[in-house]
């Protein structure tokens, strides 16, 4: 009798199938393997629901959350609104419980949702292709960069100081095996923007692609007109970008960008720590056929009715194997099937709105901090909701007692720059009330 | 059906914000940096995108619905309970950059995690940053080759990948910078080890392996294979995608793999979700831990639990933050769940149904490699080609039946491949079912192929047209209309 | 499909439960008080039960499928949010016998809505301890009842009730001991004023009346009515199924009601959930207040929050502990999210979208009463029994494209009725799409009738023999094979 | 232009609708409604999603709940175990937005629920059918006393003392138009059984039914077997009962009872402070033509598919109208699915395991509470997992202490019965653990 409620063996299912099979124990099936482990492994007993569920609240209740705590941090992950409708819908076991829809006839939910996906994706970065996800931005961004080498067999990639220091880190390890030299471009020191000059020097016939962030980590938002007016046309240009923002501004494909990606956590994505996110791919359809990851495409069936499957399918690992465009096989889908909720719920009137929201609480909140004498802005240049301030408290200290208040502070920037350890970077939604915000500030004057 | 985009009017609305609550400043962004461009999404409003959502999901084949029985994915039950344990506040509302001492409940979850993982394996350490399977394999193929550079073995740059392997072990050692050596199968569907020792040699940087295999049979010369490895100074590097076979059977780290990668999706029962969230965790054995990416969850002596970046070797990051968290508290509760005994007995359970399944199809069918498999075994549907049909016809037909068809065309050494792995979670009243259905259709297609041809018959699209898309390439929704407007 | 007895096997199971952490002590029970008798529960697994439910959920229609046009039923949108609402651990997890200080939340919201509701419908006082709209009538019917006892109307015996009234009215009125007297409708569709008056003598009790009416015609004469009851000091009674016709637009307070009934799981979007659970409140003018059933939602000067158990002439309970207390939280979530102008807006849309379709379908149907309607209309399928076909068959055809057939066979003063509510959130392309389909399958019930009464053809099962339904009586089932074995 | 998500009408919309019904205002489709409303409502304004939302999160935090708290009270409402996958199935919204299957064809999924239903209350109560649900055991008790007097047209109920007081209030207020009087048996003072002298001294020709409750409202177990030995097979006997407590005891249908009603929240459904909950009711199959309620029957469609249909609808009020054996309607068959999914779960072995820990679990604390000295047993009739005792501390003043312990103690007898003021009534259940029950007891020895 089976006691694992998982398992539906009964005794006697064993028995007629080891009879049929004509083994006396289960063993016999394994005749064949070396050195059969036959201790128990060092793990618990197996538990019961209960028992389990009481084990995972407790570790749950033992971190501090951010929906009972209030947040001004960001840096790459974003607590922004997401409709009850969102997490509901995508609940849905038959989403969760499908794989990769390799029989597209009964997969249709699945392809037509990432078709829907891509297409939410090609609007919102203004570019004509996008596939149907990438693991987060981070490696997104690795692939679009190796992605470029494939298509001008160059080797150099000049990329921005200001992109996200794990996405750096991820392009690091990613390139390590490819021949491929990574060449930062400076920030301009008063903007906190790409300086144009370092990237004008840099530029020559052995760069592959140029790399920026827009907006950037310390939040400020590139000219991505300027950059793509001094990146020669044979030279890729890529952007990793933070989808909210793209309410508010203007999309890269606007500006003649051949490679849009980023983390698309913030569209209707929960926190989690961190992952599982959403790396979203986009390109110009020139490109498409070195494109790294799944796409899906329209079709109709043997009777003309409309229907969709996988395409391009030659470019990838389980047909080209050594010769694939990339070895990505698992992907977001089902993140694609949040963010995909997330966008048709908000519409364009949706997502203006909580781009326009972001960016006037943050420069609510910058005002205010800047009124109260313990903080100075850093850079000059535009922002979208994220700004860098000099903060005459020290930063770690300043969190310690806005945790006590049940805040999370703002990111220090030592974190990834040792050298600004008065540095401190605040992001704000629109999900921070005005009245957390003057309590912040009041806060952080009292504070010493 | 329609898509969303065709549904849409202006002027629907799904969405309410509260009223933003601080005065307005100027816009201070260059004008043109302001997004003037029309964002084409739909107008909709709660109903319809509830309705459509509910539409799609109807028209998706899930391990909910039923047998799902495809070869190296592992379909297997995904427990409820994971979903809610994935879903308590403490875990999805946290933001990875919080201070150390407000996550401690995530960092033991991880660090245990990362122990039961390595017990399972035989290794020693782990990351759980990789994001899927084929993303561990990256990360183990990038480790490898640190490794090796670090200790002089520049000129290892070959990794020998078996004919019947994944396809995503070539892709990953190429991504990694090494080139591929094929070694052949043998006639039992295990590495031809004459093969093998011929393309071993000193630029062998590593030998990848997946067991039991792609045909679900166990390389039992794994301890000589081994030996073939080390002897080279090469690794051993065991792709996890079936370990499904083997929890509390056999262990990799103790056959010899110096790296091994997981697939919690597949073995430790989180949900595959139309294609991913994934996770793929990296083990090793203590030689290499330096070189696994950072950070990694460590433990102080106070009790207190950290990331630790201080891995000065690290092959450095594969991810942004710490991996797809919430796929590791689905496998950690999974875990928790079968306990040591449950895994063992689902191991044996998942073997026994696939032994018992080809068993019973063997007298129908052709199997590939007739030996005693493990969690999965391929047929060869050849023979259909006597009747004017092939395995895609033939599998389409299942579709019919409501049941979902088998991995098909790989592994590639087999011709007209179907790939059955059944997992431990089907009763032998639906393994009973599948083979009635099996024997049926390959009666039609005796008797009657071009139902075979022509199926599926009852599923919501008739066969697609794949040649269309891809020649076509319509892979986004453009509004016609809209555009002859613009 | 097979029923979860059917898929039973000895020895499986679903369940786990920690081990009992106490001593076992003497089960201290005389033993013929034991259970000896076997439960002929299922033997099933978890998959087995997921896959089971989940198969049975497609099998059904539900308004997330579409169009779902019950007439009297309002089978409007039932927002996500209200079933979020209403699985908050504060709501969900609570004991109704806690102490007072520890449910001042559960309380609070209670009031408020009760607050809502009055100002709704133009009332006092309110009880929202019904648990549905039948049961609301009942309880306002033994309000009136002990109203009129405790005033020395005892002889007040007859209850009024229009022949277009839901079946539940004279049941309810009956159940309250009342004698049910009849009142035609005009050719207009409304009370009969001339027939209302010779009915209304001394021993009249009350007039129960729905308003709209489930023509879905508004009484206009509602005042006159008003009048003539409380001439004869009899109560006017207010059946809110068709509440959502009105709100913000007319008060049945204001139109001289006495008592009035709501359904929350109607005009106030709480899921039907196959049946129930539903909610009626009863709302009352303030000379009834003392007779509502007990405890009510009060508030004290300290404002603290309580249940007011002293209500002497109160006619008792009607149910176990306060209502349907998780629809009454998405009820009040449904009315924060609407406020006022959404509720009075969905009442103008709803009939908006009823006399849009009554206007259009009436090119081809013949409707029962043409006149203004309001949230609802009736039409007289009385012309397709030229074809040889009915209502029934043609409603059952309507299945085939997709759409929920309105409520037939009533009222029963109509003839072949078909009942149809759109409710407001169904769009415009959607009415368009079901007038379509109701020519279209008018044509088809001139131009091939047989169709019609083969109907429906693409269900998951045809058309059901009711008749042998009845007669052979099987409502349980019996594992014939145990029986033969004990 | 809508901004309410639930509403689709665009301008556009509205005016075409208006175009076509050729008026200008949507006042003209009122113009037949006297005194048009023509203020606002005095209701707050419509709000957001995020502001709904905050608001519920407040008022439900603002209660204390027992997911938080620990419980040893039931008295009707229990904190039992509900597996994880109960709730995950059930929200599922095409059970959750469906209504009564009128159309069968495509309902069949609620008519199979109902009849799977179905058979578990009659495995369950031992009875030969039952009816698809009603809104809670008390008006389930009421309408078995209707039914009772429908079949042998009397019009005496004798009425146990201990059968829940809300129930019996409930019952009260039914019978109230009905001609019908309601007699008490009283119970025995040292068994708090019912008193069979009494029983046997009050039937009589006029007698219509008898009604007890199994276990009783302090928990003791009836003795169904004598009870029906001394109540003439023509007289009615109707048992309320708590479904849990069949795990252990004999069903009441191996007695002869005809009619068993009972409240079936302990069944898979959330405490819900009391609803929703679920009545079930069940007879003999002769009596099925008198129960209230929708029935589900078994047929065949056209091509001899096993379906299932509503049947005896005649008896209902949609086509009987006033001589319908009830005006119930709308029901409860979203719990009754809950119920469903438990029972399924469960099955017999773990329906058996939770009556089985109940009921030892119970008897530990009774035990341990009487070693405190400060408890005294007040009856000896066997219980099942609820007991009463008379306490040296104040029941008021112990319950007070034990909520800033975070538990919810035993029900003070004096909301029900003013004259017990020093006694209460404790409730365990499987979810009860022992080192609660030891605190508790330590607790409360320790209180004075």
């Amino acid at each position: 009798m089976s006691d694992f409620p998982y398992l539906p063996h009964t005794e006697r299912d064993i028995d007629e199938m080891m009879n049929y099979l004509n083994i006396k124990d289960i063993n016999e099936l394994y005749q064949d393997v070396p050195q059969l482990f036959n201790k128990d492994l060092n793990l618990p007993s197996s538990l019961s629901e209960l028992e389990v569920k009481e084990k995972l609240f407790d570790l749950s209740d033992f971190n501090k959350n951010i929906q009972e705590f209030g947040i001004f941090r960001g840096a790459g992950v974003y607590n922004h609104y997401i409709p009850t409708v969102v997490y509901s819908i995508a609940s849905n076991r038959n989403f969760l419980t499908a794989y990769t829809p390799y029989q597209a006839e009964v997969s249709q939910g699945t392809l037509q949702i990432l078709f829907e996906y891509q297409t939410l994706i090609c609007e919102l970065t203004g570019m004509e292709v996008a596939n149907s996800s990438m693991y987060d931005g981070a490696s997104a961004l690795a692939e679009a960069i190796l992605m470029a080498k494939r298509i001008n067999g160059r080797n150099k990639v000049l990329i921005s100081d200001l992109i996200h220091p794990e996405y750096y880190e991820v392009t690091k390890t990613y390139i390590e095996a490819q021949d491929i030299e990574l060449i930062e471009i400076i920030h301009n020191h008063q903007t906190a923007q790409i300086d144009i000059q370092d990237l004008k020097n840099k530029i020559s016939k052995e760069v592959s692609c140029v790399v920026v962030s827009y907006p950037n980590f310390f939040g400020v938002i590139e000219d991505l007109q300027e950059i793509r007016e001094n990146v020669p046309e044979d030279i890729i240009l890529i952007v990793s970008t933070y989808p909210i923002s793209l309410g508010l501004l203007e999309s890269p494909g606007c500006f003649g960008v051949d490679i849009v990606v980023g983390e698309g956590q913030s569209l209707g994505n929960l926190p989690s720590f961190g992952g599982p996110g959403l790396g979203f791919f986009a390109s110009k359809e020139k490109y498409i056929r070195k494109m790294p990851g799944r796409i899906i495409g329209e079709t109709v069936d043997k009777d003309g009715k409309r229907g969709f499957v996988m395409v391009l399918q030659t470019r990838e690992q389980h047909i080209r194997r050594e010769r694939s465009t990339s070895n990505i096989c698992s992907n977001q889908a089902h993140n694609a099937l949040l963010a995909s909720i997330y966008l048709n719920v908000m519409g364009e009137k949706g997502l203006k709105e909580v781009a326009l929201q972001c960016y006037h609480k943050a420069h609510y909140l910058a005002n205010k901090l800047l009124e109260t004498d313990k903080f100075e802005m850093v850079y000059q240049g535009p922002f979208f909701n994220e700004f860098v301030m000099k903060s005459k408290i020290d930063p770690v200290y300043m969190n310690k007692k806005l945790i006590e208040q049940r805040y999370f502070g703002p990111l220090p920037l030592k974190k990834f720059f040792p050298q600004k350890g008065d540095q401190i970077l605040f992001s704000v939604t629109e999900l921070n009330k005005k009245r957390d915000i003057d309590f912040l500030c009041s806060f952080l004057e009292g504070l010493s | 059906m329609k898509l969303i985009f065709e549904k849409s009017s202006k002027g629907r609305t799904a969405y309410t914000l509260p009223k933003l609550d601080v005065p307005e400043s100027n816009i201070d962004i260059p004008t043109h940096l302001i997004r003037k461009t029309h964002l084409n999404f739909p107008e909709v409003y709660e109903t319809e995108v509830v309705r459509h959502y509910n539409e799609l999901a109807s028209l998706n084949y899930s391990v909910d619905r039923g047998f799902y029985p495809l070869g190296s994915c592992t379909m297997k039950y995904n427990p409820v309970l994971n979903e809610e344990a994935a879903s308590l506040e403490g875990f999805k509302m946290l933001h990875p950059y919080q201070e150390e001492e407000t996550i401690q409940g995530a960092l033991e979850l991880m660090y245990e995690l990362q122990n039961f993982l390595v017990e399972i394996t035989g290794m020693d350490n782990i990351t759980l940053q990789p994001a899927a399977g084929a993303h561990g394999e990256l990360t183990g193929m990038l480790i490898i080759r640190k490794y090796l550079h670090d200790n002089n073995f520049n000129h290892k740059n070959e990794v020998i990948v078996p004919d019947s392997a994944h396809g995503t072990n070539p892709a990953s050692a190429a991504m990694a910078g090494f080139k591929v050596i094929e070694v052949k199968s043998n006639s039992e569907g295990r590495v031809d080890l004459k093969n093998l020792k011929e393309l071993v040699n000193e630029n062998t940087a590593a030998i990848m392996l997946t067991n039991p295999n792609t045909l679900g049979i166990f390389e039992k010369d794994i301890l000589e294979i081994s030996q073939i490895a080390h002897q080279n100074n090469a690794l051993l590097y065991y792709d996890g995608a079936n370990l499904n076979a083997i929890m509390g059977k056999s262990r990799p780290g103790d056959n010899g793999f110096d790296v091994v990668h997981l697939n919690l999706h597949k073995t430790f029962s989180t949900p595959h979700g139309m294609g991913g969230p994934g996770s793929g965790p990296v083990a090793v054995k203590s030689y290499l831990k330096a070189y696994l990416p950072k950070p990694i969850v460590s433990r102080r002596e106070n009790g207190m639990y950290f990331f630790d970046y201080n891995i000065p070797k690290s092959i450095g990051r594969v991810r942004s933050f710490y991996g797809n968290f919430l796929v590791l508290v689905k496998a950690y509760t999974y875990i928790l769940s079968m306990g040591k005994e449950g895994l063992k007995k689902a191991s044996e359970l998942a073997t026994l149904n696939a032994n018992y399944l080809k068993e019973k199809l063997s007298k129908s069918f052709e199997i590939a490699y007739s030996s005693l498999c493990k969690h999965e075994f391929v047929l060869k549907g050849t023979m259909l080609k006597n009747y004017g049909v092939n395995t895609l016809d033939f599998v389409k037909r299942l579709l019919d039946y409501g049941i979902h068809p088998p991995t098909i065309y790989f592994p590639l050494i087999v011709d007209e491949a179907m790939m059955i792995e059944p997992t431990e979670t089907e009763s032998k009243e639906t393994l009973d079912f599948v083979i009635d259905v099996y024997e049926k259709v390959l009666d039609e297609a005796i008797n009657s192929p071009e139902v075979l041809k022509e199926a599926p018959h009852s599923t919501p699209v008739k066969r697609l047209d794949e040649v269309k898309a891809n020649k076509e390439l319509k892979v986004r929704y453009i509004n016609n209309e809209e555009q002859g407007l613009d």
